[in-house]
């Protein structure tokens, strides 16, 4: 059985319940909790970092999953009181899980409000010029904290609509770069740790390409790798066997033979 | 004169920066509700049949020019700031849940939803959708959150009891059952 | 056709907050400036044959909805009682951006709030909230503007570095998480 528990998509384990029971996939009964802690371990292990809030709500995922299992499993020696506290969880349950759908098909009908209204725009211009000296004082009830939020809100990073141009492979030509800069700059040196390689770039992103152009010079024999100790920096050494050219020439074929798609 | 009540509604209608409750039209002009009201309704038909670039709406308790809905691609091409980003499924479950129980403590939100919520609650009073109130207007109260005079006029709603009733949006009966047979221990 | 742009001319100069240039209408309808012009000195007679509250007028090169003079007297009673004493939307972020990003030009304001905003920033230096500083004190430098002295003191702050610091106050943006989730394997 494929269980689709990715945490993102996920708001708590209201969220997750709900999710299971409606897309009726599986009987939560069935569900397997080794299967979806690997499933989380692994996407975990992809990640460039361990985010806390997420890690936390799996684990009270988790916790409510093994609370409704062990509830099931468990032999209760006393049936009838057992089965009635049972039933009166259940029943809670229910309702909470009612009241969480509920109030997503009314976010749902909030949202195609929100888009309708936003079509109106209010005419705001105001005084004019001579009428202004009459209006009370403009700073009014104005507080530090009023100030701080506008700024907040208009200094953001801009969420701009775009693309989805996640299919598109956005890195090779960094890749290539990268593979090239690094190749100058261990050839001079002939040893360096990748945190010198990455430099003053705190990118992401670009620690990720210099990472892979760094397998990518390691494949080709071009440097040796050594890591002292778990989560330690990375040594690369030159070993002046193979060129940057050569291994440019490799990952083009490479691109080539598995039809661009790697 | 009835033309200048007229005329001194269009003015003001202009120069107001909030939706004008009739209230404020009344004090000004000096006449009594029934008769401004009247010559409200009056404007808004006149401005649709017109076919007018701008509407006059009632909402959030107040009386505002808008301009007419149809206008808004080219509205955004010239002004780039209307295109607003979405809100994500957790802040209009949030909304959802402020507009139909507020006001309520950010406790109660976290507690419906079975997932901590405030910083999507920041979130939304930062865009000026919610914000906070006391209740009994006491200080050292617990300070509740209720949606806002601005988040009424996005919505096009007059009040709050202008919200379709919650049960619309309820799951069927049907489904329900299937949840409940689905949580049954022994299913 | 004709109406539709007629219909968005009165919408656009509900928005504008200073005279439109003909220009503006032309780059937004993408129509023939004669056939525009036509339909604004149209607009400026239906107006005034109706008896509006509003007046269109070309000055300083543009068109713009004012008041009718007629309603000044009320005008002024509204100004006086019934005027909000906080700032409105686009004035706060403007100085907002101002208090925190200051001293700075025009077009950055612009700039960062993706609307032109001329307008505001004058309106907030008429009530002596900004001023002009010139940078480095030369004459024929650019043209910045600064929170004033005025500003400080009626915000309680001793200097700009008592401002609260603005990471406090970024909204969790949906933004960086997606990005995250991009960059994630798992994704």
């Amino acid at each position: 059985m494929v269980y689709e528990v990715r945490q993102e998509a996920f708001e708590g384990p209201l969220d997750l319940l709900l999710h299971l029971i409606t897309k009726q996939r599986v009987d939560i009964y069935d569900v397997s909790l080794a299967e979806i802690t690997q499933e989380y371990l692994d996407a975990v292990a992809g990640r460039p970092h361990l985010d806390l809030n997420a890690t936390t709500g799996f684990l009270v995922v988790a916790a409510t999953l093994l609370e409704l299992k062990s509830a099931r499993l468990l032999p209760s020696p006393a049936p009838e009181g057992a089965d009635a506290q049972l039933l009166e969880e259940r029943d809670l349950l229910l309702a909470r899980l009612v009241e969480c759908a509920t109030f997503r098909e009314a976010g749902a009908w909030v949202s195609a409000g929100l888009d309708r209204g936003g079509a109106y725009i209010p005419r705001e211009v105001g005084l004019e010029p001579q009428l202004m000296h009459l209006a009370p004082d403009l700073l009014g009830r104005t507080t530090v904290v009023d100030l701080a939020s506008a700024a907040g809100l208009v200094l953001a990073p801009r969420v701009t609509p775009r693309l989805d141009t996640s299919h598109v492979v956005p890195l090779r030509g960094s890749v290539k770069d990268a593979i090239v800069e690094l190749a100058g700059a261990l050839a001079a040196a002939s040893k360096l740790s990748f945190r010198d390689l990455c430099g003053d770039r705190p990118e992401p992103a670009d620690v990720v390409v210099r990472f892979l152009a760094l397998l990518e010079l390691f494949k080709a024999g071009a440097v040796d790798l050594g890591q002292a100790d778990r989560f330690g920096d990375i040594d690369a050494t030159w070993t002046g066997e193979v060129g940057a050219e050569e291994v440019l020439i490799e990952l083009d074929d490479l691109v080539t033979a598995t039809g661009g798609d790697s | 004169m009835t033309d200048n009540a007229r005329q001194v509604i269009e003015a003001l209608l202009l120069v107001a920066e909030d939706p004008l409750a009739l209230g404020v039209f009344c004090e000004v002009l000096e006449r009594p509700r029934s008769e401004l009201e009247a010559l409200l309704h009056e404007l808004r038909d006149d401005y649709h049949e017109q076919g007018r670039g701008f509407v006059l709406r009632e909402v959030a308790g107040g009386w505002r020019l808008y301009t007419h809905p149809d206008c808004a691609p080219w509205l955004e091409r010239f002004a780039l700031r209307h295109t607003r980003s979405r809100l994500s499924g957790a802040a209009l479950e949030v909304l959802a849940i402020v507009a139909y129980r507020g006001p309520l403590a950010r406790a109660q939100i976290n507690e419906l939803r079975g997932v901590e919520s405030d910083g999507v609650v920041r979130t939304l009073a930062m865009r000026g959708l919610i914000e906070e109130v006391r209740e009994g207007h006491t200080t050292g109260g617990p300070s509740l959150v209720a949606v806002s005079a601005q988040f009424l006029e996005r919505m096009g709603l007059n009040s709050l009891d202008d919200l379709p009733p919650l049960v619309e949006f309820m799951p069927d009966t049907e489904a329900v059952e299937e949840m409940e047979a689905r949580l049954s221990p022994s299913a």
